[in-house]
């Protein structure tokens, strides 16, 4: 059934009297899935130009704040370290015979365990009381309402945070204050605008005049995200639309966003590869200082450490993430880089533009993407 | 010739016992290269050699087994290490005879467990007509090792006639699976009982000995294996490279149950890389294709299908998607991880 | 990111509650919807296992069908 | 008849796993009670099974191998898997053939050192002229299992006109020790580096084939067996209950090397119960002793013995002491434990 | 040449004009030990009768104790017992389904570990600084004095010591003190002896009249003391022989004996099956307090606990440790008690008399020791 | 009980010292002699990883042997 939707939105979108190509950014790395899983980027006429942003949590945790998840596993005694799987292979600025993802901390003897629940991280604590268990906490909004639920709800002393949590909206204001856009319309975050409330994207119409629309995440409701912002642009009316309403509602749930307030507090915060964006992060309120992973423990990573928080050198994540070129256009693609080997941390997660673009099949620049230079 | 390879590890991660690439590399780089001989073949389920003069060629095979949990719906350990090495010796063509049984058991592990274990072992055995004839038992200092391990090794029979092998895929070839893709996989998954999920969804381990006995005799018959650790699309990679083309698998004919499908939505896994445990692909000429599809359903198999095709082109597998987009299956990584993105 | 998914609430305990789908069962926190109206049988989307939103049966649409046919009605209308 | 035992014990222990009693009892009343066929002897070194009409028998044979550490003076644990595959069918008679091999690796093995286990592993293959035709590979989560276990399946072939077996042995005979006893439980507890000792002792671990070759054609040869998990006690034990007779053992004709004897000294353990990787224990019609005894020699066993004898009397294992008394060599309880009385 | 000599003193021994049956009794396992490997009871004179005494400090050892390390390495969290691999096989009175012995506890998850020398119990806690180490230590003299060594070189916080330290002499003096003792000469302890001096055995002969002489543990000093005791009452010449002169010094060795007495204090002490012998025990002294396991965890015995203590039913133990009776004078020896599944501690260690009896190949009273009643 | 052997002395660090007899090593504690005159090449009887005393020469003996030869000495000498 929804897949005859989306059959009728690809029609619809076949349909449009499009004359040039339209670059179309989603910010979320779902979305980005979503459309690699369905094909849609092979499916879309090829004027459909669709462009991954910064809206995988994983690529832009901080390179430091996964250091330090690392070295306390390794160096805290009777440490557990716990975290949601997809950070568990992301690489950080050290040698290569060095630790460099939680995971080979887990081979070389640390006790990491991946979790699909914040409820999870509170069993284990529980269980295991003579331990202390660290919940590295990667995440955009979605994300960051269940922990401000579990924390509401009360967690054992032994349970500690290192949060890195993210706010979606700020990196794409960033992106729009360019004096040229890497983007022409934008297709918002579902799950995100579910817990936020889709008014926090009514700033993409009204300050800079782009086509946006919220999409969910099955083939149909893309579709019809895609079908209206090129619609807008076709008929020159912008406004937000919403294809997402089973989930969308006016204000998102308020509840969540009470939660959030009350045990988060909103910090300027570095994302890997594109600096400190202003009012971005989200971190444990001062109520929960005991809490917090990094004021009880040492920050590990040494002055010495070269390159921490740094971008490997020839990396270009930082302009991927932007969305101001392809993954193919970085050197570095296919060649040193690899899902077997990434370099950046864009081709380590599932969401990652460069992992999602070699799983696509994409190979080479010079072989099928010519044009893909986008800047 | 044998090149150097060298590691991009230090040490050794679950990676390596995956049955994806690092696993692969690991055998081809390592125990190959010490243990390269006339018979040894890295990519075969079992070993076919010359033993006597008779009709038939004795064939060998082995394979070790670990789960957590030891049991779980529709199996457990013992069986499955019985239905794991005679499906090896079924998918090579050949009849399953003999095995020898090692097992490993972890200190502190209940008797009354064991008991059950070998029990399923026994049972199976006499299901598949194989006999234990040779044991061994070791008991391992307490670890987090999971109770038990087995490993198996089949000897089997198969006549000299048969001539079956990955390297017989043509271009054009069609692909066939015996039933739906995932569902040993994501029942022991499940049996873990973590994340909190929970489904009455059970094993398929089984004996696939009634569908390749169904298939041997298909002139067009070229390949046959079943799909374990890294499921169809391991198994579909296996193909591509073999034939050095591409591999198209259509999403909407290969059977899937529902419960596995929710269970890799609510992971972020993908179901064509969950182990099977009783389902055989094959690979038949296309004027056979549809033969074979109703034998294999003949010999109980409803849910078979037709899955996909062997084409002219890179070597790669892809995915027909539903919409008619198309995805590559990348050769598999890693273990699955659950996601929150 | 973000990966969600829709469930419905098969048994309630305090704020725990077990959703399933298609055979399915999972264990879920209800904290996140603790302000909502909710029961056994309606359908929550679950994000890392909470409930982050109650799913109403509205299909995938976009406002420019709404638009469509208000444009289609006035154009019958004039 | 299969009588029903009832196991005094509720969980797995290490001595389920020491080759003495509790193991014995374990294969015999649970693994034997439910795989029970007409091949499956738990008793012997390999089975023999019929195959085809030529003039030789299938033989199987299979070991699982667990050894901390991994690498001991004189070998490591993937020599040791080949040498003890191989000798379990040497001792049976066979002539080894093709191997399988399993192998369980645990998370976080170094893969050096898998790199040197894998290729002692081929030397030994080499050196014994067998070939491993059937592998698999496990990784295992990270415990305390010691980094690798491997599990090998051995296949051989033995001339129909051999007729060797522990059924054989009758009152009179002599009982032949191919070397020192109990070098390699001592070498590998040496290497353990626990008890802050230290020694040059190298393990005995080595292809018994030549000395079983030698002595296959001795027309007054019963039976032979590698004293390995539980030593010549053990074995001596399984002599006298097969033969429902006394094994008198001669303390001062049993070759054993010095640092074994302090060893065991110092630890208060009794060196008959430890294990040997390279001996072979033959019993020997007293008539073809002496040639028995040359041609062990001549097979480069230079400490070769005639250690005891089989004798009239209780079902028991005595030991002659030096000094003319008498010891009851207990069967195996359990694995030894340092003591400090 | 050692042997040679043994034959020497063998042929000495069966040259006496022994004319009615002389018991000797021993009181240290390893002469127990010694006996039975080199197969002296077969090798020598029937009139000759070598009875075990209380010498095993396995089989002496209080229930209590054992069931108090079981429970340590159960139920404390993060603890490590460490003991003597003797120690670990003993049973404690409680059903069969419940952990019977340290080695079971290790089997149901404790983390118990054989050592075979207090240096590693050092060792494992240094090592193993987050969890607490439990040294369970029951010896005699010798064994005390390196434990005393090991106090007195400083140990680290997290090891302590569950001490059943004890005494040979005083269990030696109350068999002597019986109306009818149970022997007729006593071979002394050598390495009791050793550490001890051999003064401390004079009083057997000063205060009792009855022959004895400290031996070592090679046959040829074994039977040097049997054939000394034996001359001392054929020719009516009772004196202390000190038959080990290698090692056993006027005074023993001052060294450890000062070490033993600022460590340790001596206490009244319950043997297993015999019950409390005054001033037999040997407990920490009060500075050290701190690493005293009986007073850091809380007594874990249940008062329920039935048989706390107590032999169990129809164990004749108590007896056979005092020499008055022999072990296959115990109805349960053979039947109910054999190695395989030992109802006493005796049955238990190598040690222990019935365990010794048993490997000596004497299976009933009936069959080859008809005789064997002393009482 | 008391199981112990004799070892040579074979190097000494502090109060650790490594022993040897017939091959075989073991690194034991001298602090129980530590007021002996004590050196390399010495033998001491070592007891669960201590040394608990030096040997002397002497061979297993019983006074008997002093006493019988002083009595043959007397009867010669009367
Ligand atoms: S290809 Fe690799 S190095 Fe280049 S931008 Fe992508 S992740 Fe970074
Ligand atoms: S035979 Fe057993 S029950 Fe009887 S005294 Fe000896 S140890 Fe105790
Ligand atoms: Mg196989
Ligand atoms: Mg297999
Ligand atoms: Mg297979
Ligand atoms: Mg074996
Ligand atoms: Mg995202
Ligand atoms: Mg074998
Ligand atoms: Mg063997
Ligand atoms: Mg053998
Ligand atoms: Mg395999
Ligand atoms: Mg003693």
């Amino acid at each position: 059934m929804a897949l005859d939707d989306a059959r009728q939105w690809l029609d619809k979108i076949r349909a449009l009297p499009l004359t040039s190509p339209v670059r179309i950014m989603n910010v979320c790395g779902g979305h980005e899935r979503s459309i690699s899983m369905a094909g849609l980027r092979s499916a879309l006429p090829d004027m459909i130009d669709l462009i991954p942003g910064p809206g995988c949590p994983v690529c832009v945790c901080p390179e430091e704040d996964i250091y330090q998840a690392i070295q306390i596993g390794l160096n805290e005694p009777d440490s557990i370290v716990v975290a949601f799987g997809d950070m568990l292979r992301v690489p950080v600025n050290v040698s290569s015979k060095s630790v460099r993802s939680l995971e080979q901390a887990k081979a070389a003897g640390a006790d990491i365990r991946p979790i699909a629940s914040p409820s999870e991280a509170v069993r284990i604590a529980k269980s295991e009381p003579g331990k202390t268990v660290v919940f590295f906490v990667a995440g955009f909004e979605t994300t960051c309402a269940p922990v401000a639920g579990m924390l509401a709800e009360g967690i054992p002393d032994n349970l500690l945070l290192l949060m890195s949590g993210r706010l979606t909206w700020p990196a794409v204001a960033m992106l729009l204050d360019y004096e040229t856009p890497s983007f022409d319309a934008l297709i918002a975050p579902g799950h995100v605008s579910t817990v936020m409330g889709p008014e926090e994207w009514q700033f993409v119409v009204d300050r800079h005049g782009f086509p946006a629309a919220i999409a969910g995440f099955t083939p149909d409701s893309l579709l019809a995200a895609i079908y209206s912002v090129l619609r807008q642009k076709l008929d020159g009316r912008i406004f937000l639309d919403n294809c997402y309403q089973q989930v969308v509602k006016p204000h998102g749930n308020p509840t969540a966003r009470r939660l959030i307030e009350s045990t988060l507090t909103i910090v300027d915060a570095p994302w890997r590869g594109i600096g400190i964006i202003p009012a971005s992060g989200l971190e444990l309120r001062a109520d929960y200082a005991q809490h917090n992973a990094r004021l009880r423990f040492p920050v590990h990573a040494e002055n010495a450490r070269k390159n921490a928080g740094a971008m490997p050198p020839g990396c270009d994540c930082a302009r991927v993430v932007l969305g101001r070129i392809k993954p193919v256009d970085c050197k570095l693609y296919g060649v040193s880089c690899t899902p077997r080997s990434p370099v950046g941390p864009c081709m380590v997660s599932d969401e990652g533009a460069c992992r999602i673009w070699w799983s696509s099949g994409i190979r080479t620049r010079s072989a099928e993407h010519e044009e893909t230079t986008c800047t | 010739m044998i090149t150097e390879h060298s590691f991009s590890d230090t040490y050794i991660t679950l990676a390596h016992g995956n049955g994806g690439r690092f696993m692969r590399e690991l055998i081809e780089h390592l125990f190959a290269k010490y243990l390269d001989n006339a018979w040894l073949d890295t990519r075969a389920d079992a070993a076919a050699m010359p033993f006597d003069e008779s009709d038939f060629e004795l064939m060998i095979t082995t394979d070790g087994f670990t789960v957590d949990p030891l049991e779980f719906p529709g199996g457990n350990i013992g069986s499955l290490a019985i239905h794991g090495t005679v499906n090896d010796l079924a998918v090579a063509g050949a009849t399953p005879r003999y095995l020898s049984l090692n097992a490993f058991i972890e200190e502190g592990l209940e008797i009354a467990v064991l008991d059950r274990l070998i029990r399923s072992m026994a049972e199976a055995c006499r299901e598949c007509g194989v006999d234990i004839v040779a044991g061994d038992t070791k008991v391992l200092r307490r670890g987090q090792g999971g109770g038990v391990y087995f490993a198996v090794t089949g000897v089997g029979q198969r006549n000299r006639s048969i001539n079956l092998g990955i390297d017989k895929i043509q271009t054009g070839d069609c692909i066939l699976l015996s039933g739906t893709a995932g569902d040993h996989g994501c029942a022991v998954l499940l049996a873990r009982e973590q994340f909190g999920l929970s489904g009455t969804l059970k094993s398929d381990a089984a004996s696939v000995f009634p569908v390749t006995r169904a298939l041997l005799d298909l002139p067009g018959l070229r390949f046959m294996r079943d799909p374990t650790r890294g499921g169809i699309a391991t198994v579909a990679h296996e193909m591509a490279s073999a034939v050095a083309g591409t591999v198209k698998l259509v999403e909407t004919a290969i059977p899937i149950n529902e419960q596995v499908k929710t269970v890799a939505e609510i992971l972020g896994y993908d179901p064509y890389y969950l182990a099977c445990e009783g389902r055989v692909m094959a690979v038949v000429g296309a004027g056979d294709a549809e033969e074979a599809l109703k034998r294999m359903r003949g010999a109980g198999c409803s849910e078979a299908a037709i899955i996909g095709e062997v084409q002219d082109g890179r070597t790669q597998v892809i995915l027909e998607t539903a919409l008619g987009g198309e995805r590559i299956l990348e050769e598999l990584e890693d273990d699955p991880l659950p996601r929150i993105c | 990111m973000c990966l969600a998914i829709p469930m419905q609430i098969a048994s309630i305990n305090g704020s725990r509650a077990v959703c399933s789908i298609k055979g399915i069962e999972r264990e879920v926190s209800l904290f996140l919807l603790q302000d909502e109206p909710i029961g056994i049988g309606d359908y929550v989307l679950i994000h890392v296992g909470y409930a982050i939103q109650k799913i109403s049966a509205e299909e995938a649409r976009s406002t420019w069908e709404l638009l469509d046919q208000m444009l289609t009605e006035d154009a019958q209308h004039a």
